[in-house]
């Protein structure tokens, strides 16, 4: 861990965004699983995502970005054609 | 001294399980301490909470880096490897988990003595609802004889009201007689 | 009288719920918190009969306390860090009209960063106040502390504040002698206080003090709080006599014979006496000192113990930036100056934000003051626990 | 209800010697005010013209118990006051009874104490509060304050090559007071005593908190003779720029009638505080009156 | 104007990686929020969940500028940044350009800093004030705030022998705001995406201060399953208790119309702050539904 | 340059104006006002360029200060006593985040009882918040301390206050050199400072630091202010070359064979000359010491004119009630300490509330100074002029 | 003026009303007079003033008390019958 | 070093006249000081001001207590007997009153002169006011020459905008003129 030296000034982080470094994937108990198939790219999980776990591609196809998912189920909810369900994770 | 690391999440009543066994020892007429690692809790977060015990009063205040038992109240925390950190040589370890206690034989290299049992499972069939908070205390009571169960008894009943302190109760019996042991040695 | 396993905050919470208070108006706070949620609880069950006033911030929730303190109710309230801080201006206001109210300050790291662990520096800040201070060791003092601040403060008429440090003990469940509340009764009285808002008296209050009579009113201030330590010791003697265990202004561990002392404050102390013993063990004649009643300043105390000491370490826990000395090292001297002594202190500053002290710290500090007890000569402040 | 001045009782409350300027009108509004209290009443006052001209040691002018803590608080200590003595009321360690009351100005009210007031009424204390409106803060020499008028002087809004005085517009109190739901809420001016006295009565018999926004002319801070304080307040209501009103249980009502308003140059020319200001001014001042007399229902303006 | 989600931009704002508790629709709000502002925007936060789960050192999920001060002094610092940018680019010191907007809690709004919203409204700087409302303090453990809906259990509001849950009535924010003559002023809820981002884009457009008052159930605080939040903020606003409206320049306007409204008794079940409350409190909910409805002109109870 | 007379507080509006800041929110209170209706003044003559914020509150004034700051925008504030304390918790969050912020404090005493008058309570309870603090005791120095100040807050990245006492040099109205704009554009040129909370850096500012860093980032406070001391000297040297005047941390008068020294600070040092000059010519070996730039606190400057004292008197014009000794006595202490000095240090309190310190009263302070001197035995804190 | 021993403890008064030991007589520079005469007991004077400076009688009859006067003049103008009139203090 | 207090009510200008003779004195190359009597000053109080002269710099920070000149602007202010206190012996009293200076003698026992003018009249008749601080000093200086009168125009011009300064300094001249002096020996 830094120093006093190494650390930036007045309590500033000077890395925009960098916690996507931290580890999220790790608080879920239950894994979002997308079926393209049924999915009519409405985009309502991908907006509703607290996470921004969902991306949107660049031709309007949505997946889920598991490392940034905290598995809470609100995607799976607001998807009306259901082509979202909710897997437990498994440790070990 | 004794000291027991418990690892759980926001939300699972990791640190309420810390404080039940603190409390049984207490009643018991011995010394115990227990506290969480503080920080902003989240629910799902991982969190750690933890206990001492000991037979004189109890001086030390500092965090606990080096535990003598390890409990974990959600398996899947097991991915993570930051649940064997510190555990000291010939250290228990509790998991909530369905598979058998060799699995964890390398997620905690110090372990003399490894116990697990379903307690989401027992949790669900004795109180309806997966807070396995209780249940794992049967495990570690049973893994550790740290305290009587009776004693337990006794702390959920002041804790809980009325038939919540008889589930929770049952859930800790049946996680103490369901509960699987390994020990170096051997499966017990 | 029952023996339980209880935090430091729901120790103050209980013994706040048996003096019967009236009003309580308090604003959260990591880690006051349960304090005040145990205490709503209380209240929302009909445990305890008082004004629980769910103010806005903590500005308000002292200024509530004043005036309810001096309506004549038994006056309660609870914060840390930067609730303390935003209290700053009232404080001085809650003893200068010479109000009755305790408060519970645990004990948290002020922002930047923000820091919700512990450290002294919300209440060091608050040192010119002209409150009373306890710093407690233990939850079992948690406990005893606030049933003692009401009588102290009730008799002396200056606030009391009782000083727990944030997270390890006030989120510690450890072992609670926990009285009967008759017992608590007897020692502290349920009654109104004397109302002095009281359309009766008519009395105009907090009012403009010219520079004809400002500087007396001041100085009583200075008087009362000077007074107070008879009060304070009569009524720890009183505790004793009915719940059995009493508190110095200081407590002293190995101190008898001790060539070496740490003087340390607050909960980090009972770490401290671990390694008194493992160093004592090993030939070493070190001890520790706490200070538990820091306003006012217990210099005679703190002498005494000092008679033959060799050398001295004084831990501070908060900052004093482009100053001569951190908080507590600046006292310490200048007691040893009062008393002509001249013993070397060493400063050190450790557990800041949450830092833990560990034991290989307490035995680092002490090799270093056994050094400058040998050598006579003394570093500029060590930072403990620093990464450099 | 206060129906004349005869019904007006004859015990004063404010004592004579107080330190308000010659001319101040805020003496007459808490001598109004506290006539109406009937004098059973604990009053808090923040820091302002009127906490330090009545409490300058070892004088006081209050005859009822009075505390003043600091400037942005008198509504938190009011709710203390008023918590303690339910507390021992209930309690049955005491049988003390009275209202609790603040009157603080409008610098302690519409600025640095808002927080508090808005606590206050938010948690439903019985409590009545009286902002005493002097436009600006006056104690510490006519700063301006959220309560400043459109255009005014001060010496924080000074007028000046890049600076017309006041640019913002006066906040509105009772509005913001009603949006919190409270029982009661009123506009007042001591050169209306009767409508003042009974409002008084009114916010203290209610049941939670009321309020009380009063106009105070000043003579100092507005600049203009000290004779002639009550004729400006009565000027103020008479252009409309002062409608005086109450909002009763969610019922707003005009309290006194202007059937013929007066132009509001007539209220303006008589204060050194607008000397400086334009056509350009006026008129737009002249349409805030226009504005409360659609609102409130006053009259057409006089020939 | 945004009319579909297709016409979101895809732009993040607020990293992933924050700590937020799983479920949780501060962060599905600041999302959209950040969406809608297109990213050229200083963001002002005071202390709160939201603070402390997006700031942990090491880690920001913010890629906008963002300051934490304090609690109670969110719309104070913005006023700072915003006149110091506007002094700047005045001088020619500065060719930047950026929006300010405060994103709060509710605690750091309704309550400890309402002063400082107060003042920064008054004096008319031109940024956007959002409050995210959990209505209660959830950062510290779930103590009520004057957001706290009436009947709500709260750790400082705990239904007991002596107690009902929260005594008093949810705080009128847009209300008092509006009362501070802002020009645009709405309501809003994330589960209304679209709603929610226009309404930020008209705050962010507007000349002056703005404020949007967001609705953002906490599965935490509220007592409801993680995957539940956009389900019961949309339940808010279909049951009347949470009408989504604007004030824009004086005229009010509802902005999702409800046609049948759900009894709010769906909305309390899902939540176990709700658990204890008796028929009289349902009712008694009920009514601040209907009234609501009456207000804003939604429609009838379902059957 | 022009020889004017002006007060204190004009002066340092003066000082603003001449440093083209571009960013003011200050709330107004006796005695500090006067600055901020002058600064409103030259903005709206549009003699000064400046966005002047009306702020609500003084909490809200340097919470607005800081945001400005951080922008980039060179930012005043001024505020006294209560507006002090109510600035309490964000005086440590402007210097933690490292701000560049000038603020004037013009010395009041704290209620109760109000007293708008002078000591230094205010100040002296805002000891640890990390800002540099300098105490003018002259309209001339107030200007010539706003003027560097500016500078120094630029270059170290932390705040500074200027303490000037209320009344005494606030409304006094004395000789002013008041220099020519353009030489103070050279001094300080009016350039943006770094804009930290710009959309193309997407910084964020003000985190939550862990235990694992809010130490090390505390101490890069201590860091900075420590360092500060290079660039006040600096600054005050180059200074000197364009103005033709210096100043030191501390001023001394008749020091160089002195026996007897008294310590103070602020305005009423000046009155002190006066009595040394007048026991100089009864032959008394007496000196003065003044404390311009308390923090950092100038210790070695001090030791080094102590050197060959024989007793000291400090004069406390604040309290710390129950404390081992009042503030700056106790910092005196320690310095000695430092130093391995042993000199008997005699403590006084005094002009509190706008009580004045006459003539008398300082003879009476260098007659026990004296005393104390030849006896080698001080007494209890001293009360000057209490009515006993 | 006493000492630090004598003063009422908490920044209190504890005379109710001794302002009017305060001699504010010294700030006039006119001096109302009220023509009984004239007067016909209205009471607009007495309610107005700001000092409470008019006393009124059992008898409804008004007069003023100079003590407590400041000479503002307001009394004068809220009397619509002219009854009271206000003479420049003479110093010496 | 020479002391003046000033006596006035608030409102009336009177710290604004000891600074104008303050800036005079400067201007003349001397050094003063000029302060009020710190404290809520209100419309109608009487209030106190002060100067303090000296040809070095001043170091004496105290209040004044024992003047050297008394000024009082409103001869009502004479009726109470604080403004003859603590006048140095041998001092000058100057006052606005139409009356002569013989009959404030018993209220300035100490002083060895003292100087009356009708300052009321003369503001009234130059500035349409009856704003005496201005015409005060013209007396003051009359009957002490602390500054040349020529010294005050050009405070005024640079106190005053346009024709007020010439109003003002019109007053000021007036006064000078029409003071009347008398010393213990007799009317000068
Ligand atoms: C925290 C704080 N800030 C500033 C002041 C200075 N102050 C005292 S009274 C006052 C103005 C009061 O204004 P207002 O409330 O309108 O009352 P008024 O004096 O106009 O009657 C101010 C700024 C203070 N006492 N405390
Ligand atoms: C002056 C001060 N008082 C109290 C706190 C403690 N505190 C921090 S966040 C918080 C609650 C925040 O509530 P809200 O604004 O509703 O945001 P939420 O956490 O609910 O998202 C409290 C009480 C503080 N940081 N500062
Ligand atoms: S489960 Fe929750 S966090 Fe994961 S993708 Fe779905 S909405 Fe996002
Ligand atoms: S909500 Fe369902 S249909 Fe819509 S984008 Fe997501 S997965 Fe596809
Ligand atoms: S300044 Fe105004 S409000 Fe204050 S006392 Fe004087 S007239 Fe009254
Ligand atoms: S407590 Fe509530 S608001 Fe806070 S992070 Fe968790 S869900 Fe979100
Ligand atoms: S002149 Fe003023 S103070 Fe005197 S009686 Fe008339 S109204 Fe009252
Ligand atoms: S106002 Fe005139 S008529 Fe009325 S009571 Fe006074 S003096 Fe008499
Ligand atoms: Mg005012
Ligand atoms: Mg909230």
């Amino acid at each position: 861990m830094k120093s006093w030296k190494e650390l930036p000034i007045g309590a500033m982080i000077i890395e925009p965004g960098n916690s996507i470094e931290y580890n999220v994937a790790q608080w879920r108990v239950f894994r979002p699983v997308l079926d393209k198939n049924k999915c009519t790219k409405c985009g309502l999980c991908w907006i509703f995502c607290p996470e921004g776990a969902i991306v949107r591609n660049e031709d309007e196809s949505y997946e889920v970005n598991l490392s940034f998912c905290k598995g809470c189920g609100i995607c799976q909810r607001s998807c009306n054609v259901k082509a979202i369900t909710m897997i437990k994770e498994e440790g070990l | 001294m004794l000291e027991i690391r418990w690892h759980g999440r926001g939300g699972q009543g990791v640190v309420t399980a810390a404080e039940i066994l603190a409390t049984a020892v207490v009643n018991e007429g011995k010394y115990a301490q227990a506290f969480a690692a503080f920080g902003p809790e989240r629910r799902g977060a991982p969190v750690l909470a933890f206990t001492r015990i000991n037979d004189n009063e109890i001086l030390l205040r500092t965090q606990i880096y080096e535990p003598d038992i390890v409990v974990v109240l959600d398996k899947s925390l097991c991915n993570d490897n930051g649940v064997g950190r510190g555990l000291k040589k010939n250290g228990i370890a509790v998991v909530n988990t369905s598979s058998s206690p060799e699995v964890l034989l390398n997620i905690f290299p110090n372990a003399s003595k490894i116990a697990t049992v379903d307690a989401t499972r027992i949790a669900i069939e004795k109180l309806g609802v997966p807070v396995t908070n209780t249940a794992i205390l049967g495990a570690l009571i049973r893994a550790t004889r740290i305290v009587k169960i009776e004693t337990i008894e006794n702390v959920l009943k002041e804790k809980f009201k009325g038939v919540l302190a008889e589930k929770n109760f049952n859930a800790v019996k049946e996680a103490y007689e369901r509960t699987l042991i390994f020990d170096r040695g051997g499966l017990l | 009288m029952k023996r339980v396993a209880l935090s430091g905050n729901y120790a103050v919470a209980y013994a706040v719920k048996m003096a019967d208070v009236d009003v309580i108006a308090a604003y959260p706070i990591t880690p006051q918190t349960p304090i005040v949620e145990k205490l709503s609880e209380f209240v929302a069950d009909g445990l305890l009969d008082a004004e629980y006033i769910n103010v806005e911030s903590e500005h308000s929730a002292l200024s509530a306390c004043i005036g309810s303190s001096l309506t004549g109710a038994r006056t309660f309230t609870a914060t840390s860090s930067q609730g303390l801080a935003y209290m700053h201006e009232v404080l001085f206001m809650a003893s200068s009209l010479r109000t009755s109210i305790v408060m519970a300050n645990v004990n948290r790291a002020l922002s930047h960063p923000l820091n919700i662990w512990n450290d002294h520096s919300d209440a060091m800040a608050e040192r010119d106040v002209g409150w009373i201070q306890f710093w407690v060791n233990s939850v079992q003092e948690a406990f005893d502390a606030t049933i003692q601040a009401f009588k102290i403060a009730e008799e002396v008429l200056l606030p009391v504040m009782i000083n727990l440090d944030g997270f390890i003990l006030s989120h510690i469940n450890e072992v609670l002698i926990l009285p009967d509340e008759e017992l608590v009764r007897e020692f502290i009285p349920s009654k109104p206080l004397f109302n002095r808002l009281s359309p009766k008296l008519a009395y105009t209050i907090g009012v403009v003090g010219p520079p004809e009579y400002y500087y007396e009113m001041r100085y009583q201030i200075i008087d009362a709080i000077e007074r107070s330590r008879k009060n304070i010791n009569e009524v720890n003697r009183e505790f004793g006599e009915l719940f059995g265990r009493t508190y110095g202004n200081i407590s002293t561990y190995m101190m008898e014979d001790a060539d070496y002392a740490l003087i340390t404050m607050g909960a980090v102390s009972s770490t401290a006496k671990i390694v008194v013993d493992s160093l004592r063990k090993e030939g070493e004649k070190v001890g520790l000192i706490s200070i538990r009643c820091f306003r006012p300043f217990p210099k005679n105390d703190i002498i005494e113990v000092f008679e033959d000491v060799k050398s001295i370490g004084v831990l501070d826990r908060a900052l004093t930036p482009g100053g001569i000395g951190h908080p507590l090292f600046t006292e310490i001297v200048t007691t040893l100056y009062d008393s002509s002594k001249i013993i070397p202190v060493q400063s050190f500053v450790g557990g800041l934000g949450g830092r833990d002290i560990t034991i290989d710290d307490f035995k680092q500090m002490y090799k270093i003051i056994k050094d400058v007890g040998l050598s006579g000569r003394r570093k500029p402040c060590i930072y403990i626990g620093l990464r450099e | 209800m206060f129906k004349t001045i005869k019904d007006l009782p004859r015990d004063e409350y404010l004592a004579p010697g107080h330190r308000l300027c010659a001319g101040c009108t805020v003496g007459t509004a808490v001598r109004q005010i506290l006539k109406a209290s009937g004098g059973n009443v604990v009053v808090v006052t923040a820091t302002s013209c009127l906490e330090v001209s009545t409490s300058y040691f070892p004088q006081t002018a209050w005859r009822v118990p009075w505390i003043h803590l600091g400037f942005e608080n008198s509504a938190a200590v009011a709710a203390g006051i008023e918590s303690a003595l339910k507390a021992l009321r209930k309690k049955g360690k005491s049988n003390e009874d009275f209202h609790v009351m603040v009157i603080s100005g409008d610098g302690g009210t519409f600025d640095i104490g808002i927080q508090a007031l808005s606590g206050a009424l938010e948690r439903g204390h019985d409590l009545l509060y009286i902002c005493y409106d002097n436009e600006a803060y006056m104690n510490t020499g006519i700063q301006r304050s959220s309560a400043t008028p459109y255009a005014a002087a001060t010496t924080t809004s000074p007028p000046g090559a890049r600076s017309i005085g006041q640019r913002t517009h006066k906040k509105d109190l009772v509005g913001i007071a009603i949006a919190h739901g409270i029982p009661y809420a009123a506009t007042a001016c001591p050169s209306y005593p009767i409508d003042l006295m009974n409002k008084v009565r009114k916010g203290l018999d209610v049941e939670g908190p009321s309020l009380l926004h009063v106009l105070t002319p000043c003579t100092t801070g507005w600049r203009f003779d000290p004779s002639l304080g009550i004729e400006i307040g009565r000027l103020a209501v008479l252009t409309g720029l002062w409608p005086l009103y109450e909002v009763d249980r969610g019922v707003t009502r005009l309290t006194v009638q202007v059937p013929k308003r007066e132009p509001v140059r007539k209220y303006l020319e008589l204060q050194g505080r607008f000397k400086h200001i334009s056509e350009n001014e006026i008129n737009k001042i002249q349409e805030i009156a226009d504005k409360n007399a659609e609102k409130f229902g006053l009259g057409p303006i006089k020939e």
